[in-house]
């Protein structure tokens, strides 16, 4: 048979094939920095062999704003309202890190009411957050209706806050002393009625995704993260948890008032991404009982502590470390006495967190890269700050 | 409650959800998505129908104009660079004749680029005239970006979307509290604004009324000196300076009148205390207090009957006087706080985790809520945080009517003895029932 | 595992004792314990931090830098700064490194954390500090024909440069680019 | 009433246009149901606005902008090929619909092998998949065209085999024969046979269609709609849009003949034979559509690997023991 130069004959093929000694070649597959389940601009070069990936690296960077520089021009009040910023889900947590290590290297004391604002806000932003990655989770899996729901299951607790601090995402409203000012009236009944919707409606959510064969399918053994993987990437939050590492600075370091409250550590010991996101799902209610009992033991009084006009915070060096929803997120504070911090550094979960996807994606298919990058509850914002 | 019944850290229950359901998970998920075909849909139609915003939205800052100083605390406060102030000096003709010429800032231009606005609203916080607000509006995109830098004259049209601020939230502390001659003198203040507000109830604006949040606040920049004010400015200016209490005082005069300030102990920084002493000063005068205001807040009352015969009386009572400006700044009219605790003063911490868990039980609160509860109760005792009957000050409600009812205090008690009704915030959510199918 | 505190007076003790001499000035701060060690000692002293069982920093916080150079008045130099965790017995320990201002020099962690890796690809953008025997020690979020570094405090931001300060009162203060 | 003399080519051609007119209007409507179904089903309202009542016309509306859209040819495509993939996509889809009574006399043409036409024609659409994945020079499009073919391969047996035992319990291929046969829907009876005839069908019949949970070919959060990645404007409504509605409304149709009793009463009763045939296909047409709609937001996709073996583990040998089963029924009852 006449066969064009450089093309093989089926036959050779066909024997080269039933022999082994077919060579085929990989594929670079550029999974970003545009891509629906990146949810942001992040990229992941796949070398993938059909259907399997090979390897995987990501990259990062599209959105380094460059914080770190950025509050070495600011003063602490303009900070608060940039750090808010960075985790676009969580952004009230993002706050307190830094007011927390203002406040004890100048030594104020922070008024118990406002204490417990703190952690009434920190867990609705929890829950907010922990909603979002719900929602989109399972679109990343192909089940849309989730997100739909939890965006309506969103929208009381989004109010309340924004009853609160006036913005729908950047709150801006935690400062060094305490808070920026009371809450309005109304917010107690806002907050809870949004947080006993989620609570009675979750059963529902765990029908739709928990409980579907489908999606265990997909989960169940998929992206597996071994605790000392965990450790030695430095990854926190739910999905250290996931991985059955009992993490969590609440529990272990309780700041602001978390000692006064009853709630468990969710932890899930098989590192899957259905253990991850198993122990998201079932952090939102513990966030629930923390707001409850908060609510219920608010004391009275000011919101703000003694605090000089000026805030300069006294030369010093502090590390200071709080659970955002995500994982730990921590901020070194130096301070030569200015109005300005002489260096910010600022730790994000979602850094370290991501630093071990690589290792994770190895060796799965392409389908469940898009379930652990679903899994891997990243913020865009968060990495690249 | 549905928080508790469910045990979660239980192994047990993460390897039954691991488990296959043989389809019969397919079917329940088939069975949410129909339920929701049937229900009400929550959708707001966005620009036919438009969600009620909070009044603290940080939507649009409006300017007013007559108020601004030209002190360019502001434009120096704003991390973005984005408020553009001109202005020039003008001397006015002496007061009195043979006093010396005045002279003052006339404001020019002032205008705010939105294009670089990161809308953290650090400016109408530190603007000591109250001369920024926010405003709910939102809806003022264009198609040149030069358009959006609003100029003042479009600036101060806003004034006429802001709304008054909230009342604040039960157990809040009032403005203007820490010092009574502060309050007389924020009177006298606000009584000398100009008179010509767009909104009468912006006057009452507690950042303006208030002296304490202005202490808590922090300016990186002294105000600047009286001399080059106006009159009616100097006035104002006078005010925060003059109630500035010294330190200490403040808690001090609280603790005279009884207000939460004092009873309720700062407590050290939990996580970062090890290099500082936890200072603890127990007021003497909270143990009287808190004692005497045991009478009206009953042990054990359900919350929603709690604003019994001795407090309604009282808030009806505060409402005209608050209205006529804010006089009534003092510990009197406490509205009872819903308790369930008795007012007792050092409770013994295992008595209080005792009875909180049999006043729970009895309740039928399910045993984890009851054991939580009770255990926040001990703690409690234990460090002295009397929460009995606070007397949370009468909220001076800013803009209510006389005709207004009287403001129902917050239920933050127990939260399965709550009204079914929460009540009806600033917030006003859009219920579900609001909303029909379309 | 339940985590147990352990004091902080105890952790330094437990430090030191590990570390000996190779680290230099263990103290205390806000309930941290803080070491300096020399850059060849580091591997190893993180090895011990993370392996002794009575401290097992397992937990990689972070690496980052420091530059002092405008510190204070004298100023000082250029530091590595190491955060590792233990999650068993709740203990921070913070390790500087001083390293050369001129030519900085700084062994990889990547052998001892796998973390360390794009910890150290950021730092040595940012502040320009080589790690050596990394093994892929590339750009992570600046381009890279990116000139200079720009966390130290010698680069400055021109965007409060070529924008004249708004809050200026006088011609003075903004030609001075105000704070 | 005046006697019109039609040729047989003047009624062919007024039957053809009616199926030209009947596709496009169907999708469009199958559309329309698809957006607000979905909506209600996940608690919101749809399209509300074009057309006045409840958006009516969203879909026309959105049919009008993709035509006004530019028609983008990359690069490195295989010009010729990628342009006439959606036909070969499309076409096949319009030539289902000869063959669906929708009443006893309202149907294109009963074919004496009406069933082996349905499938055959049906299957043809694989081919302008791997042609529009392959020509698009772009390496998701390739990736879903493969999973793509690979997917329609493995659920064209099922699909088959459970019409085979519908053919088998009628003893007729012809589709009009079919209906008739059915005393009850096949559904119904013979118990347990039809039942999972009918589940396997539609089973296959979602696959068919590369709609969710079998949806890995074109999985828009990870391939990003796979071998159409690439298209635009009217080319990508007609390969993408008209040939996914296409296939569900065809499906629907087919589901309906075999096993819903086309358009005869759900229950042989005389009383509901007075309700005109058009009629009673119209509601279990209705239902099946529904059906379709319903899967699609409560699910989340099947892995490709697990779909495959969905297929050839479990469907297939299902399916075949069905078709022993209903050889012992038609032998021995």
């Amino acid at each position: 048979m006449a066969v064009a130069p450089g093309v093989r004959d089926a036959s050779e093929v066909a024997e080269e094939i039933s022999s082994g000694r077919l060579v085929t070649e990989e594929m670079l597959l550029n999974v970003g920095p545009q891509h629906p389940a990146t949810h942001g601009v992040f990229r992941l070069l796949a070398t993938i062999d059909g259907e399997k990936l090979v390897d995987a690296e990501p990259v990062i960077g599209y959105m380094h704003r460059g914080y770190e520089k950025l509050v070495e021009q600011r003063d602490y009040r303009q900070i608060t309202n940039l750090v808010s910023r960075m985790d676009w889900l969580s952004n009230i947590q993002n706050e307190l890190p830094l007011a927390m290590a203002v406040e004890s290297l100048m030594e104020i004391e922070v008024p118990p009411r406002a204490q417990y604002l703190r952690v009434i806000m920190c867990e609705l932003n929890r829950i907010l957050n922990h909603l979002m990655f719900f929602a989109s989770f399972g679109a990343e899996l192909g089940a849309i209706t989730p997100t739909f729901y939890a965006f309506r299951e969103r929208e009381d607790i989004q109010m309340a806050m924004e009853a609160a601090t006036g913005g729908r995402m950047h709150f801006g409203f935690f400062r060094p002393g305490g808070l920026k000012e009371d809450v309005p009236r109304g917010f107690i009944a806002q907050a809870l009625k949004g947080v006993r919707q989620v609570i009675d409606r979750l059963p529902d959510y765990e029908n739709l995704l928990l409980g579907n064969e489908i999606f265990k399918q997909r989960t169940i053994g998929v992206g597996v993260l071994e605790k000392e993987v965990a450790y030695s990437y430095g990854v926190s939050g739910p999905i250290a948890r996931g991985s059955g590492i009992d993490f969590d600075v609440r529990k272990d370091e309780p700041y602001l008032v978390y000692d006064q409250f009853d709630f468990q550590v969710s932890t899930a010991p098989n590192g899957d991404c259905f253990d991850r996101f198993w122990v998201l799902v079932h952090e939102v209610v513990e966030s629930a009982k923390i707001v409850e009992q908060a609510f219920e033991g608010l004391p009275s009084g000011p919101v703000m502590g003694k605090v000089p006009r000026v805030v300069q915070a006294p030369v010093g060096e502090i590390y200071v470390r709080s659970e955002n929803s995500l994982g730990e997120l921590g901020m070194y504070l130096i301070s030569d006495g200015d109005r300005r911090p002489y260096r910010l550094k600022i730790r994000t979960p979602s850094y370290n967190n991501v630093s071990a996807l690589g290792h994770v994606l190895r060796d799965t298919f392409v389908s469940d890269m898009i379930a652990i990058l679903g899994s891997f509850f990243f913020v865009l914002g968060d990495i690249d700050r | 409650m549905a928080v508790d019944e469910r045990k979660l850290s239980d192994a047990r229950k993460l390897s039954d959800a691991r488990k296959s359901g043989f389809g019969l998970g397919l079917l329940k998920g088939m069975a949410v998505t129909l339920k929701h075909l049937f229900k009400h849909n929550t959708v707001i139609q966005y620009p036919d129908e438009k969600q009620d915003l909070p009044p603290r939205t940080r939507g649009v800052i409006a300017l007013k104009e007559e108020n601004c100083t030209v002190c360019m605390l502001c434009a120096r406060e704003c991390p973005d660079w984005c408020i553009y102030i001109d202005s020039h000096k003008e001397t006015l003709p002496p007061k009195r004749a043979g006093g010396r010429p005045r002279k003052r800032n006339v404001l020019d231009r002032f205008a705010i680029d939105y294009s670089l606005c990161m809308y953290c609203g650090i400016c109408v916080e530190v603007c000591p005239y109250d001369a920024l607000f926010w405003s709910r509006e939102f809806e003022y995109s264009e198609y040149d970006i030069r358009q959006l830098t609003h100029e003042k004259e479009r600036l101060a049209d806003w004034m006429t979307t802001v709304l008054p601020p909230p009342e604040l939230e039960q157990g809040a502390d009032l403005p203007g509290q820490p010092a009574a001659a502060a309050a007389s003198a924020t009177v006298e203040a606000t009584g000398a604004r100009p008179a010509n507000l767009t909104s009468s109830a912006v006057e009452a604006r507690p950042e303006q009324a208030a002296t304490a949040p202005r202490e808590g606040s922090f300016t990186t920049e002294p105000a600047r000196p009286a001399s080059s004010l106006p009159p009616q400015e100097q006035k104002r200016e006078t005010s925060p300076e003059d109630a500035q209490p010294a330190p200490g005082l403040d808690t001090e005069v609280k603790a005279a009148q009884g207000l939460p300030g004092a009873t309720t102990q700062p407590e050290p920084e939990v996580t970062l205390g090890a290099g500082r002493a936890a200072e603890s000063v127990t007021q003497p005068a909270d143990t009287a207090q808190v004692g005497s205001d045991a009478t009206s807040a009953p042990e054990g009352q359900p919350p929603q009957k709690t604003p019994s015969v001795a407090a309604e009386p009282a808030v009806t009572a505060a409402e005209p006087v608050s209205q006529a400006g804010l006089r009534n700044l003092g510990g009197q009219a406490p509205v009872a706080r819903p308790s369930t605790e008795p007012a007792g003063v050092a409770e013994d911490p295992e008595a209080a985790y005792r009875r909180v868990l049999q006043e729970q039980a009895s309740r039928g609160s399910s045993p984890q809520v009851a054991e939580a509860r009770a255990k926040v109760a001990r703690v409690k005792a234990e460090r002295g945080m009397a929460r009995t009957a606070t007397p949370a000050p009468a909220t001076a409600p800013v803009q209510s009517a006389p005709q207004a009812t009287p403001t129902e205090p917050e239920p933050s008690g127990a939260p399965e003895a709550q009204g079914p009704a929460p009540e009806p915030g600033p917030v006003a959510p859009t219920a579900d029932e609001d909303r029909t199918d379309g | 595992m339940p985590a147990t505190k352990v004091a902080a007076q105890d952790a330094l003790g437990r430090v030191q004792a590990a570390l000996g001499d190779k680290a230099v000035e263990p103290q205390v701060n806000f309930g941290q314990v803080d070491i300096a060690c020399a850059p060849e000692h580091l591997v190893e002293v993180a090895s011990i931090l993370r392996d002794d069982p009575g401290l097992s920093c397992r937990f990689f916080t972070f690496l980052s830098a420091v530059d002092r150079s405008e510190f204070g008045d004298e100023g000082q130099g250029l530091e590595v700064l190491v955060h590792l965790y233990s999650p068993d017995h709740v203990l921070h320990v913070n390790i500087h490194v001083p390293v050369n201002p001129a030519a900085p020099v700084c062994p990889t962690l990547t052998g001892v954390f796998w973390g360390a890796s794009w910890h150290e690809r950021e730092t040595r953008e940012m502040f320009g500090i080589h790690f050596s025997g990394h093994p892929n020690l590339t750009n992570l979020y600046l381009p890279e024909d990116f000139e200079g570094h720009p966390l130290l405090k010698s680069f400055k931001l021109p965007s409060r440069l070529i924008k004249e300060w708004p809050g200026a009162k006088d011609p003075d203060e903004a030609a001075a680019g105000g704070r | 009433m005046p006697e019109i003399a039609l040729t047989a080519w003047q009624i062919l051609l007024v039957k053809v246009l009616v199926i030209l007119t009947i596709v496009p209007v169907g999708a469009l409507a199958g559309g329309y149901a698809e957006h607000k179904v979905m909506a209600h089903l996940q608690h919101r309202l749809g399209p509300m606005y074009p057309g006045g009542f409840h958006g009516w016309a969203t879909t026309l509306a959105d049919g009008l902008k993709f035509l006004y859209k530019e028609d983008i040819v990359p690069d490195a495509a295989d010009r010729k090929v990628f342009s006439l993939a959606p036909a070969a996509i499309f076409v096949p889809v319009l030539m289902i619909y000869l063959v669906i009574p929708i009443d006893r006399n309202l149907i294109v043409e009963d074919l004496d092998v009406g069933i082996f036409y349905l499938l055959a024609v049906g299957s043809i659409s694989t081919i302008g998949v791997l042609m529009a994945g392959w020509s698009s020079a772009n390496k998701y499009a390739l990736i879903g065209a493969l999973r793509s073919a690979a997917q329609l391969i493995a659920y064209e047996l099922p699909i088959v085999l459970s019409a085979a035992v519908v053919a088998m319990y009628a003893g007729s291929l012809s589709v009009i024969d079919i209906v008739e046969k059915q005393n009850f829907p096949f559904a119904i009876w013979p118990p347990g046979i039809g039942l999972i005839a009918f589940l396997v069908f539609t089973t296959g019949a979602v696959a068919e269609m590369t709609r969710v949970p079998f949806d890995m070919p074109v999985a828009e959060s990870e391939i990003i709609t796979g071998p159409f990645t690439e298209y635009t404007g009217m080319r990508y409504i007609f390969s993408h849009m008209f040939a996914e509605m296409g296939h569900m409304v065809a499906f629907a149709g087919i589901g309906v003949t075999l096993f819903l009793g086309g358009y005869k009463p759900i229950i042989p009763w005389s009383p509901l034979e007075v309700v005109p045939g058009v009629i009673w296909f119209g509601l279990k047409f209705a239902l099946m559509i529904f059906l379709f709609l319903w899967i699609r937001p409560t699910f989340p996709r099947v892995r490709e690997d697990q779909l495959q073996k969905f297929a050839w583990k479990f469907l297939i040998p299902v399916s075949l023991v069905l078709v022993l089963a209903m050889g012992a029924w038609v032998l021995y009852v």
